[in-house]
C-alpha cells in the first residue's frame, strides 16, 4: 500500500482538457486546474451569489451600467515572480474578445466597447450597452488573467506547454490524458478573502491524475492512493458519506442541469404533441433515481427553484408525469399505434435520433428515457459521442435531440444561452427561433431596472414551457470525497468545479 | 487366377467417426454439450428469455441475484439479467460467427489461392498477410471504429479483418502439405480443372484444420469483441453484448458486481467451451493420434 | 547469423513501408474532417479552409502520403490536433511505460508458461496435465479486462496489498516496481495460457521425435532429454507462436492500460481514436505495429540462433 | 509389340535455385533430368531404376505433363504432347495414367473408393452414372475387391488393398499407358507379390504399355521389357533386360547389380559397394557424372561427356570404355535350395487348391 | 558356440489403446551368442521395433514391458532401476535407427551428440580428450575429414553419412550389443551396401554381438549368423541362417521366400501370400497364419502352436512343419 507523499495532495479525475489556455477551453477539466493556476478579477463566493474581490480589490459601476472600474492589488506577481499591473489584465481580457483567439464563450464577457487601462493598477471595462451579468461572468475562468510575454512567446502551446499566472499553484509539468503537476506559488497570498479562511495555499505539490475506470477511482480513494475527488459514482456517494476514512462535502447551491434538447424544425419532434408526450411518458422520477441514486434531483422545470429570476408559474406549465395521458395526447395529435408498436402518422414513423456526449449518467438515463418512451409507441435511437468530437457533432444538424448538461448563475444566464436566435445553431441546438422569446431575452439583460428584468425572464420561461422544447431531466447535486488525511475540502462549484481556488486544503499525514 | 482375389478380411477395425472420438473424452463431451446449449440457447432466446430484452423496470435496478424472479438479478436498468444474457449471447455469437464467416472465409480463399498458384500468387498473398498480421486485433478494431464510428459493424469488420491473415496462414499450412500428396497429382492426370481440383480435392482435406482454428479463433473474436466493447468501440447500448454489458456493469462493480461479473462468466464459459472443443477436435482429427 | 539478420530486416521493409501506407488510408477514410476537429466547435468554413491548407490536406493523396513518409523519416510525426503536442513528444512520453508493462508481464509469463508447458507435455495425460491445461485454457478465457478488476477489488482493493492507479514512477524505483505488479500480473496471466499450450504441443511433438529416442538410448539422464533435446528443440516452434501472439499482448496492453490509468500507448491509442485526433492515432497505430514487426523480426533472429537449419539457409 | 506408343527425346527438367531478397537471382539450376530418351511400344513396360533423386519421379511427372519440360519432346502415338492444350490434353490424359509409390497419400481420404474410380471417368464425361456404378464394380473385382468396398472410405484399407484402388482408378479410363511411380517399394513383400502379379496380369489383359519406376532391381528385373538405368538426370544404360542383366555395360549399372544382397546366405560376402555418395544434381560432376564414382575413370571421363552409344541390339549405354571393361564377375546363379523349391511348390499347389 | 550375451525369455509388450490392450510383442524367446548377429525379419507391423526397444526399456507410453525376462549377461534388464537402466544404454547395449534423417537432433552438431553419449558414461573426461575420441569415431566409421565433420550439423550431411554418424555414436562407449533397428531401409542399395560392410567391420574389430532387424530377406542372408522370423508378435521360426534359407519350415517362411522377386531365378508369377498381416488388435484365434497359411487345418485354428525344435537347433511354430508331412 502506498501512500502518497507527505505535501502532495493528489486529485482524482475522470478525463483530461485538451489545453489549459483559459479562453480556449470550455471543458471543465481545464477550468478545474486554471483556476488554481491564475486569478480572475472577482471571486465568486460559496453561497453563488455574491461577488468577491480578487485581484480587482474594488470595483465601480458607472449609472448607467455600461463602465465597470476595477482598481487592481498592488502585490500580485505572476508565478516567475514579475509583478502584475492593469496591462496585463487589459491584455488578457482583450485577448479572451479577441475573434482570433476563436473563443467559443467571448458572448461571456458582455458587448464589449473598450478595455483599458487607466493607470498601472486601474481597468476600465467600458459596455455597449448595459450586461448584468459581468460580474458573474468575469468570475469564470475563460477571463482569468494571464502573462502576457508567456503568451506570447509560446503562442498556440500556451497552456499546453507551460503557463505563467497569478494563481496559488504553479504549473510544473503535464502528460496529457494522465498527469499534472502544480507546485505551491510561494508568495501568493490574495487569496479571495470572505470566501476562503486562508488566503495563501498550504500544500506543496498538487497532482492532478486522470483515472477514468469510476470504480478504480473509488478504491484509490478509499486506499489513499488519492485525496480528494469530485468525480465519484453516483451510486457510492451514499455509502462514502457514512465512511469514516472519507470525508463527504456537498454543496447545497450548486446549479448543474441535464436536459434533452429537441430540434423544433425536424420531423417527429417538430410536432409539439410530440414533444408534449414526451415530457409526460417518461417516469422522471424513476430515471433519475436510477441513475443519480439520490444524488440528484429530478427536474420539474427548466431550471433550479434556487436560481436568480426562476419563475414558479413556468415550472407549472410542465407536464407530470402521465403515461396514459401522452398516449391520449399522441392519439389526439394522429400518431397511431404501427405494427411494431412504433407509432406513425402520414407515413411517417415516430422515431428520432438523440446525440449526446458519452457520459455514464447519459448512457443510463438515456436507455431508460427509451424504454418508457417505446411503451407509447416512440422510437428513440441513441448515439453516443466521445467528448472531442461530440461537440463537434453537436454543432451539426443530423440529429433530432439531444441530451446535455450544464453550469450556470442566473435564469438569464442560462436562457440566453440557449434560448436566443442568434445562439443557433450553437448553442441554440433547438433551434428556436422566436422573436417574442427574443425580446424577452434582451430586455432581461439590459433592463436596468430589477423588477423589469425579473419580469421578462419569466415571459421567456413560461413560452419555453409551453412549447416543450426541452425535457428537463435532473439537477446534479455536487460532492467532494476527501480521504481521512485532507483537511479543509469544500465543495465550490463554480462551472461544476469542486475545489475551486482549493486554498484551505491541509495535508494532515 | 489367385493374383486378383482377396480373402475377406476388412483390414481395419471400423474406426470410430469423429464424433465418437469427441465424445470419448470428457472434457470434450461437455465442451461439445455446452457449444451446443450456449447455440440453443442463442438461438431460442426469445422463447426462454423471461421478458423483452429492451423493457426495463427501474424498481428491480441493481437486484441481487437470488431476488424474487430474478435468478441471476436485475441490471442497472431492472432488466432481468437472464434475458439480457441470453440476448447478449446471441449477439456476441452472430458476431463471432460474423467475424469468423467472412475473415475466415477470405482467409481461407487466399491461403487456398497462395497454396495452389504457388509460382505466382504466394509471395504477394503472404507479404499482404504479413503486413495485415502487423495490426493486432484491438488495433484493427480501434481503426475501424475510427472510420465507421463504434457499433457491431465495426466491431465484426475489425475482427473479420484480424481473421483473414491467421486463417491464410494456417490454410495455406496446410493446404501446402496437402498440395504435395500424390492424389492431387493423381486428380490433376485425370485431366480436372484447377477449380473442381481446389473444391473437391484441396479444400476438403484443409477442413479439419480450417475447423479447429475456425472454433479457437470463434473463442477469441468473442473474447476480443468484448474487449473492444470494453474500451467503448463495440455494440452500443441498448443493444446487449456480452462485452458491453459488462462494460457497463463495471461501473457498479462494487456495488452490484453480478451486472459486471455474470456476463464475464458467461463470455468465459463460452470462449472456454470453444476453446476446448476447439482442442478436443484437434485432437480427434489428428491423424497421429488416430487408433 | 548476421546476414540471416539482415536477411531478415530487408525482407520487414516492404511489411513496414505496408503498415505504413495502410496506417496512412485508414486516417484517411475516417468521414470525420481533421481540419473540423481542429477547429472547434464554433468554426466558419473560412476558418476550416484555411487549417485544411494548415494542415495540408488539399494536396493529392500520394503527395500526402510522400509529406508523410519523408517527416517521419525525420523523426516527425505531425502533432495532434486536439492540443497541437507534437505526436513523437507524446509516443516518447507513453513508449517507455508501454514497454515496461509489456516486459515486465512476458518477463514472467514466458518463462513460467514454458515451465508449465513442459512439465504438462512431459507428463501427457496425467493428473498434472490436465491441471495445467485445465488452468491455461481457462487463463485463455478470461477478458483481460475481467481479470483485471478482480485483481483491483482484491488485492489493491480489499486487502490493499498493491497500488492499481498509474505509474508511480519508472521501473527502477520502488513506486514504479510496485505499481507495475498489478498490470504485469494481468497482462501476463492472460499469456501464460497460449505460452503453456504452445509448449505443450511442441514439447509432445519433440518427445515422439526419433533423436529423443536416440538420446535415450544414449543413456542420458531424463533431465538431459528434456532440457537439451525436448526443450531446445521445442523452442523454436513456440518462440514463433509467441512472436504472433505478440500482437495479442498488444491488445492486451491496450486494454490493461486503460484498467489500470497506465498511460501507456495503447491508452493514448484509444483516447486518441475516441477523440478523432488522427496524426495521434496514425501515430500510435504505426508504432504499435512497427514494435509488432520489430518483435517478431527478434523471435525471427532467436529463431535462427536455435535452430541451424535456419541458419544455413 | 513393335508399335511406339510413347517416345521421349532429350526430355530435360531444369529447376532455377533462385538466392537474394527482393530481386531473386538465379545462382545456379537443379537439372533433375538433362536429357533423357526413350520409348515405349504398345504392350511394353520399360523400367527406369536409379538412386534416390536421380530423376525418375521427375520424369514420370514430364511424361504425364503434370509438369512442364524444360527442352524436349514427348510423342505419344506420334502427336507431341507438349504442345497440345485444352481440349486435346485432357483428351491426351485419358489415355495416359499414373499409379503413385505410397499408397497412404495417393487417395483422397474424403472420397469413397466408388467416387475416388469413378472420377477420371466423370472428368471425361465418360458414361452416366449407373454406367459408371458399374464400371467401379468390373474394375473392382478386377483389382481383387469387393462390390461392397465401394461405399468405403481409403482409411478402412490396408496398403496393398489401397494400391489396388489406386490401380483401378489408372484403369477407369482405359488408358494405353500406365506410369507406375515406385508401385510397389511401400509394400511388404507379401503384399508387394501381389501386386506386381496384378500389374502383370492386367497387363497381359489389356495390353497395357508400364513406365515402372523402381529402384530395386529385382523386381524390375521380374516386370520389365527393358530396362533404363538412370543416374545424375540422365540416363547411362538402356536396354532389354535379358542382355542388360546378363552383361551390364556400364559401370554404374554393374554396381548397382552387385551391391544388391541375395536372399541366399551360401553366397554372403559377393556384395561389393560403390564408394563415395550421389553428388548434388545442382552441382553435377563434368565429363562423366558417374567419374566420381567410377572404378574405371580416367582422364577422359572427367573431360568429356559420354554418349549413349549403340552396344548390342537394343541395348545403348553411356560409358567411353564400354567395350573394354573386365568381365561384370556377377553371379546369379543358384537360386532357391532344392529344399526350399520343393517346399515352395508344395505351397503354390496348397495355395491354387 | 560360446554362452549367449543376451538371451530374451517370453516377453511380452502390450499398449493400453482405446480399443483395449493391444499386445504388440507376444511371448518372444530369443537368444543373441557372443560376438555374433541375430537377423530378424517380418513384414510391417510384426514387432520387430517394439521388441528391440523392449530390450532397451524405451517403450513409450502407452506401452510397457508386461511380462518375461531379458537377460544381459544374466543380469534381468526389466527388474533394472531406471538409473541402473540408463548405465547399460549406450554403454553396453546400443542402438541405431531406421531414419537416419530424423534420429539426430537437428540443432545440436553431430561432434555434440557424439562426445554426449561418451560423457554420459564417462562424466570426468576433458572436453579435448571428448573431441579426440569423437574424431575418431568418425574416423572408424569412414567418414572423411572427421575434424570439419565434427563442428557440422546433422542436415549438411547425405543420408549415408548420418547413418554412419548414428553408429559412430551407438559405438562410442564400445557396447557389447548393438541392436540395428532397420539401419539401411531408408537408404540407396549402393549405401546400403557400404553400411552393412562398414557394420561387418566393426564387428569383427570389436567383437560385439548385434541385432540387426530387417524386411530385406537378402540383408538377412548377407549379415545374419542366426535368424528368427517374426509374424504378428511372435517368433514363428528360428534357426542358423543357412537352415532358414536352406530347409525352411514354416509356411510363412516359405511365403515370403516366394514373394520375393529373385535376380538368380525367373518366374512368371510370384508366389505370393494371399491376405494381408492381421493388425494387433484383430488376431485371429489359434496360429495367427491360419487364415492366410494354405496348408492350414482345422487344429490350427483353435491351438496356438508353441514354438517347437523340428530339427535340432531349428525350431518352428507350425503343428504341420515340416509341411511335406501334411501335403497330402
Ligand atoms: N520442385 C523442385 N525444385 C527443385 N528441385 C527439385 C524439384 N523437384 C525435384 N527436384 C530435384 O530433382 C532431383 C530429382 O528428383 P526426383 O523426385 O525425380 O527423384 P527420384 O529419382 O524420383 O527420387 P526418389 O527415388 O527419391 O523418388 C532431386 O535432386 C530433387 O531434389
Ligand atoms: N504407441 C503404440 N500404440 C499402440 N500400438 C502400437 C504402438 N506402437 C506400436 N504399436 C503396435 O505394435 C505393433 C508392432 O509395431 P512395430 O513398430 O514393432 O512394428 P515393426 O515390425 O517394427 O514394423 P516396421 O517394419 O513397420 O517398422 C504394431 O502393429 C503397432 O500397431
Ligand atoms: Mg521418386
Ligand atoms: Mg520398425
Amino acid at each position: 500500500q502506498a501512500a502518497n507523499p507527505r505535501n502532495t495532495l493528489v486529485i482524482l479525475r475522470e478525463i483530461d482538457a485538451d489545453n489549459y489556455d483559459p479562453p480556449r477551453s470550455t471543458a471543465r477539466g481545464a477550468g478545474e486546474v486554471i483556476y488554481m493556476m491564475s486569478d480572475t478579477l472577482v471571486a465568486l463566493d460559496f453561497d453563488m451569489q455574491t461577488v468577491r474581490p480578487l485581484l480587482a480589490e474594488r470595483w465601480e459601476i458607472s449609472p448607467d451600467g455600461k463602465t465597470y472600474t476595477f482598481h487592481l492589488r498592488r502585490d500580485v506577481t505572476f508565478c516567475d515572480g514579475r509583478p502584475m499591473t492593469a496591462d496585463d489584465v487589459v491584455y488578457s481580457l482583450n485577448r479572451f474578445i479577441d475573434p482570433a483567439t476563436r473563443s467559443p464563450v467571448r458572448w461571456r464577457a458582455g458587448p464589449v466597447k473598450e478595455i483599458r487601462a487607466r493607470d498601472q493598477f486601474t481597468v476600465e471595462y467600458e459596455l455597449n450597452e448595459p450586461f448584468g451579468e459581468l460580474l458573474f461572468q468575469l468570475t469564470l475562468f475563460f477571463a482569468s488573467i494571464v502573462d502576457r510575454n508567456s503568451v506570447e512567446r509560446l503562442g498556440q502551446n500556451f497552456g499546453v506547454q507551460g503557463f505563467n499566472g497569478t494563481g496559488p499553484y504553479c504549473w510544473a509539468s503535464w502528460t496529457p490524458r494522465q498527469e499534472m503537476v502544480l507546485t505551491r506559488h510561494p508568495t501568493y497570498n490574495w487569496g479571495p478573502s470572505g470566501v476562503y479562511q486562508n488566503p495563501a495555499p498550504q500544500v506543496d505539490r498538487v497532482v492532478w491524475r486522470v483515472t477514468p475506470e469510476s470504480q478504480t477511482r473509488l478504491a484509490a480513494l478509499q486506499t489513499g492512493q488519492g485525496d480528494v475527488t469530485q468525480y465519484i459514482p453516483y451510486i457510492a456517494i451514499q455509502q462514502l458519506r457514512r465512511q469514516p476514512n472519507v470525508r463527504m462535502s456537498q454543496q447545497e447551491n450548486y446549479f448543474w442541469d441535464h436536459f434533452m434538447g429537441f430540434k423544433v424544425d425536424k420531423p417527429v419532434v417538430s410536432d409539439p404533441a410530440v414533444r408534449r408526450a414526451i415530457n409526460m411518458a417518461v417516469n422522471r422520477e424513476a430515471i433519475v433515481r436510477a441513475t443519480w441514486f439520490g444524488a440528484a434531483t429530478p427536474a420539474d422545470a427548466y431550471l433550479n427553484p434556487n436560481v436568480t429570476g426562476f419563475d414558479a408559474e413556468a415550472a407549472r406549465l410542465v407536464p407530470r408525469f402521465d403515461q396514459a395521458g401522452a398516449q391520449r395526447v399522441l392519439d389526439e395529435a394522429g400518431w397511431r399505434m404501427g405494427p411494431d408498436g412504433i407509432r406513425v402518422k402520414d407515413g411517417q414513423r415516430a422515431t428520432f435520433l438523440v446525440y449526446g456526449i458519452q457520459t455514464q449518467a447519459a448512457q443510463q438515463y438515456l436507455q431508460s428515457m427509451q424504454a418508457d418512451l417505446r411503451r407509447i409507441g416512440l422510437e428513440m435511437r441513441i448515439q453516443m459521442w466521445d467528448a472531442t468530437v461530440g461537440w463537434g457533432r453537436l454543432a451539426t444538424q443530423e440529429f433530432d435531440a439531444f441530451v446535455m448538461s450544464y453550469p450556470y448563475v442566473t435564469a438569464t444566464d442560462a436562457f440566453s444561452l440557449y434560448f436566443n436566435s442568434r445562439n443557433r445553431p450553437t448553442p441554440n441546438r433547438m433551434n428556436w427561433n422566436d422573436p417574442e422569446t427574443d425580446r424577452a431575452l434582451t430586455e432581461a439583460q439590459t433592463s436596468v431596472d430589477p423588477a423589469v428584468r425579473a419580469a421578462a425572464i419569466a415571459r421567456a420561461q413560461r413560452i419555453v414551457a409551453e412549447n416543450n422544447v426541452w425535457f428537463p431531466v435532473a439537477r446534479e447535486q455536487l460532492w467532494v470525497a476527501a480521504s481521512a488525511r485532507t483537511e479543509g475540502v469544500r465543495a465550490h462549484g463554480i462551472y461544476g468545479i469542486a475545489l475551486y481556488k482549493g486554498l484551505d486544503i491541509r495535508l494532515t499525514r | 487366377m489367385s493374383a486378383t482375389t482377396e480373402t475377406e478380411e476388412p483390414i481395419a477395425p471400423p474406426r470410430p467417426g469423429v464424433l465418437a472420438r469427441l465424445i470419448r473424452e470428457p472434457a470434450a463431451a461437455v465442451s461439445l454439450a455446452l457449444v451446443t446449449l450456449i447455440i440453443a440457447a442463442a438461438v431460442f432466446a426469445p422463447l426462454l428469455a423471461p421478458t423483452d430484452p429492451y423493457d426495463n423496470d427501474l424498481s428491480l435496478a441493481m437486484q441481487p441475484p437470488g431476488s424474487e424472479g430474478l435468478p441471476l438479478g436485475a441490471d442497472a436498468q431492472g432488466r432481468d439479467m437472464i434475458t439480457r444474457l441470453v440476448y447478449g449471447l446471441r449477439v456476441s455469437l452472430l458476431m463471432g460467427f460474423a467475424a469468423v464467416l467472412l475473415g475466415g472465409g477470405l482467409g481461407a480463399l487466399l491461403g487456398f489461392l497462395a497454396a495452389f498458384y504457388h509460382r505466382w500468387l504466394d509471395g504477394p498473398i503472404m507479404r499482404l498477410v504479413d503486413i495485415l498480421l502487423s495490426f493486432p486485433a484491438i488495433l484493427v478494431g480501434l481503426a475501424i471504429a475510427a472510420i465507421f464510428g463504434p457499433g457491431i459493424f465495426s466491431v465484426v469488420l475489425a475482427l473479420s479483418v484480424a481473421t483473414v491473415p491467421l486463417m491464410a496462414r494456417i490454410v495455406r499450412g496446410s493446404a501446402m502439405v496437402v498440395m504435395r500428396l500424390d492424389y492431387i497429382e493423381a486428380a490433376r492426370a485425370t485431366g480436372m480443372t484447377d477449380a473442381r481440383l481446389i473444391w473437391k480435392h484441396l479444400a476438403p482435406n484443409c477442413l479439419s484444420a480450417i475447423f479447429v482454428f475456425a472454433t479457437l479463433r470463434f473463442g477469441q473474436v468473442i473474447l476480443l469483441g468484448s474487449a473492444l466493447s470494453f474500451l467503448g468501440l463495440g455494440a452500443q447500448p441498448p443493444v446487449p453484448e456480452l462485452g458491453a454489458m459488462a462494460s457497463e456493469g463495471r461501473n457498479f462493480l462494487f456495488f452490484a458486481p453480478h451486472i459486471a461479473v455474470v456476463p464475464c462468466v458467461l463470455i468465459f464459459i463460452v470462449v472456454l467451451a470453444f476453446n476446448v472443443l476447439g482442442d478436443a477436435l484437434r485432437d480427434a482429427l489428428d491423424p497421429r493420434l488416430r487408433v | 547469423m548476421l546476414r540471416h539478420a539482415i536477411q531478415r530486416l530487408i525482407l520487414a521493409i516492404p511489411v513496414m513501408f505496408g503498415v505504413l501506407l495502410i496506417g496512412f488510408l485508414l486516417m484517411q477514410v475516417v468521414p470525420t474532417d481533421p481540419a473540423t476537429v481542429r477547429a472547434g466547435p464554433t468554426a466558419t468554413p473560412d476558418v476550416i479552409a484555411a487549417i485544411r491548407a494548415d494542415l495540408g490536406l488539399d494536396e493529392p493523396l500520394y503527395k500526402q502520403f510522400a509529406l508523410y513518409v519523408w517527416r517521419l523519416l525525420h523523426g516527425d510525426l505531425g502533432s495532434s490536433i486536439i492540443n497541437n503536442v507534437p505526436v513523437s513528444q507524446e509516443l516518447g512520453a507513453t513508449i517507455g511505460p508501454t514497454l515496461e508493462l509489456m516486459f515486465a508481464s512476458l518477463f514472467w509469463s514466458i518463462p513460467l508458461g514454458i515451465l508449465l508447458g513442459t512439465l504438462a507435455g512431459y507428463w501427457r495425460g496425467s493428473l498434472i496435465d490436465r491441471t495445467i491445461m485445465a488452468i491455461s485454457v481457462a487463463g485463455v478465457s478470461v477478458p483481460v479486462f475481467f481479470l483485471g478488476l478482480v485483481l483491483i477489488w482484491f488485492v489493491g482493493f480489499q486487502w490493499q496489498w498493491l497500488p492499481f492507479t498509474g505509474r508511480a514512477g519508472p521501473i527502477w524505483t520502488l513506486d514504479g516496481m510496485l505499481s507495475l505488479i498489478l498490470p504485469a500480473v494481468t497482462l501476463g496471466g492472460v499469456f501464460i495460457g497460449p505460452v503453456a499450450r504452445m509448449t505443450r504441443t511442441a514439447v509432445l511433438d519433440v518427445l515422439s521425435a526419433d533423436h529423443v529416442r536416440t538420446a535415450r538410448a544414449k543413456g542420458l539422464t531424463e533431465r538431459l532429454v528434456v532440457m537439451r533435446h525436448a526443450l531446445r528443440n521445442a523452442l523454436v516452434p513456440v518462440i514463433t507462436l509467441i512472436g504472433l501472439q505478440i500482437g495479442f499482448l498488444l491488445g492486451g496492453a491496450v486494454v490493461t492500460e486503460t484498467v489500470f490509468s497506465w498511460p501507456g500507448v495503447g491508452r493514448l491509442a484509444v483516447g486518441a481514436i475516441l477523440s478523432s485526433d488522427f496524426p495521434m492515432a496514425q501515430g500510435t497505430i504505426i508504432v504499435l505495429s512497427m514494435g509488432f514487426i520489430v518483435i517478431n523480426l527478434t523471435v525471427d533472429v532467436l529463431y535462427a540462433a536455435l535452430d541451424p537449419r535456419i541458419r544455413g539457409a | 509389340m513393335s508399335e511406339t506408343l510413347l517416345e521421349v527425346t532429350g526430355l530435360a527438367k531444369h529447376y532455377p535455385v533462385r538466392k537474394g531478397l527482393i530481386v531473386a537471382k538465379q545462382v545456379g539450376t537443379v537439372r533433375a533430368v538433362d536429357g533423357v530418351s526413350f520409348s515405349v511400344s504398345r504392350g511394353e513396360t520399360l523400367a527406369l531404376v536409379g538412386e534416390s533423386g536421380c530423376g525418375k519421379s521427375t520424369t514420370a511427372r514430364l511424361v504425364l505433363r503434370l509438369i512442364e519440360p524444360s527442352a524436349g519432346s514427348i510423342r505419344f502415338e506420334g502427336v507431341d504432347v507438349t504442345r497440345i492444350t485444352g481440349a486435346a490434353q485432357r483428351a491426351m490424359r485419358r489415355r495416359m495414367q499414373i499409379v503413385f509409390q505410397d499408397p497412404y497419400a495417393s487417395l483422397n481420404p474424403r472420397l469413397t473408393v466408388a467416387e475416388t474410380i469413378a472420377e477420371p471417368m466423370l472428368v471425361h464425361g465418360i458414361g452416366d452414372a449407373a454406367a459408371r456404378r458399374k464400371r467401379v464394380e468390373e474394375l473392382l473385382s478386377l483389382v481383387g475387391l469387393r462390390a461392397f468396398h465401394a461405399q468405403r472410405y481409403p482409411h478402412e484399407f490396408s496398403g496393398g488393398q489401397r494400391q489396388r484402388i489406386g490401380i483401378a482408378r489408372a484403369l477407369s479410363v482405359q488408358p494405353d499407358l500406365v506410369v507406375c511411380d515406385e508401385p510397389v517399394s511401400a509394400l511388404d513383400v507379401s503384399i508387394q507379390a501381389q501386386v506386381v502379379n496384378l500389374l502383370k496380369d492386367l497387363q497381359r489383359r489389356f495390353g497395357l504399355a508400364y513406365l515402372f519406376i523402381a529402384h530395386d532391381l529385382a523386381v524390375v528385373k521380374h516386370v520389365a521389357d527393358r530396362v533404363a538405368v538412370m543416374y545424375l538426370g540422365q540416363i547411362v544404360e538402356i536396354g532389354d533386360k535379358r542382355s542388360l542383366f546378363a552383361s551390364p555395360r556400364h559401370p554404374y549399372t554393374r554396381a548397382l547389380l552387385s551391391a544388391i544382397p541375395h536372399p541366399d546366405p551360401e553366397r554372403r560376402g559377393q556384395v561389393k559397394p560403390l564408394g563415395g555418395d550421389l553428388p548434388s544434381p545442382l552441382n553435377p560432376p563434368p565429363g562423366c557424372r558417374f567419374h566420381t564414382r567410377c572404378p574405371f575413370a580416367q582422364e577422359r571421363c572427367r573431360r568429356e561427356v559420354p554418349e549413349l552409344r549403340r552396344l548390342g541390339p537394343g541395348h545403348d549405354a553411356a560409358c567411353h570404355f564400354a567395350e573394354t571393361l573386365p568381365p561384370a564377375g556377377l553371379d546369379f546363379t543358384g537360386g532357391l535350395s532344392e529344399n526350399a523349391a520343393k517346399r515352395l511348390a508344395l505351397y503354390a499347389k496348397a495355395r491354387a487348391a | 558356440m560360446s554362452e549367449d550375451l543376451l538371451r530374451i525369455e517370453g516377453l511380452r509388450t502390450v499398449f493400453r489403446t482405446h480399443g483395449g490392450e493391444v499386445t504388440a510383442v507376444d511371448g518372444v524367446d530369443l537368444s543373441v551368442p557372443r560376438g555374433r548377429t541375430l537377423g530378424i525379419v517380418g513384414e510391417s507391423g510384426c514387432g520387430k521395433s517394439v521388441l528391440s526397444l523392449s530390450i532397451m526399456r524405451l517403450v513409450a507410453h502407452p506401452g510397457r514391458i508386461a511380462a518375461g525376462r531379458v537377460l544381459l549377461e544374466g543380469r534381468d534388464l526389466v527388474g533394472l532401476s531406471s538409473a541402473e537402466m540408463r548405465q547399460v544404454r549406450g554403454s553396453q547395449v546400443a542402438m541405431i535407427f531406421q531414419e537416419p534423417m530424423t534420429s539426430l537432433n537437428p540443432v545440436h552438431t553431430v561432434g555434440f551428440q557424439i562426445t554426449e553419449a561418451m560423457r554420459a558414461h564417462d562424466p570426468r573426461a576433458s572436453a579435448t580428450e571428448l573431441r579426440e575420441r569423437a574424431i575418431e569415431a568418425l574416423n572408424r566409421v569412414r567418414i572423411p575429414s572427421p575434424d570439419r565433420r565434427f563442428d557440422e550439423y546433422p542436415h549438411q550431411l547425405s543420408g549415408g553419412m548420418r547413418q554412419r554418424v548414428m553408429i559412430a555414436m551407438a559405438l562410442a562407449c564400445r557396447p557389447k550389443l548393438l541392436i540395428a533397428d532397420e539401419p539401411t531401409t531408408a537408404l540407396d542399395v549402393t549405401v546400403q551396401a557400404q553400411i552393412l560392410d562398414l557394420l561387418r567391420d566393426l564387428q569383427a574389430e570389436t567383437g560385439m554381438s548385434i541385432i540387426l532387424i530387417t524386411h530385406d530377406l537378402g540383408v538377412v542372408a548377407e549379415m545374419a549368423d542366426e535368424v528368427a522370423v517374426m509374424y504378428a508378435g511372435r517368433v514363428v521360426e528360428r534357426a542358423e541362417a543357412g537352415a532358414i534359407f536352406g530347409d525352411p519350415m514354416h509356411p510363412y517362411t516359405l511365403g515370403l521366400l516366394g514373394s520375393v522377386p529373385r535376380l538368380d531365378e525367373e518366374r512368371e508369377t510370384l508366389l505370393a501370400i494371399d491376405g494381408s498381416v492381421p493388425p494387433p488388435f484383430a488376431l485371429p484365434k489359434g496360429c495367427r497364419f491360419h487364415p492366410r497359411c494354405p496348408f492350414a487345418a482345422a487344429e490350427c485354428k483353435s491351438d496356438q502352436p508353441p514354438l517347437r525344435e523340428v530339427v535340432s537347433g531349428h525350431s518352428a511354430a507350425c503343428l504341420r512343419a515340416p509341411v511335406e508331412a501334411f501335403a497330402a
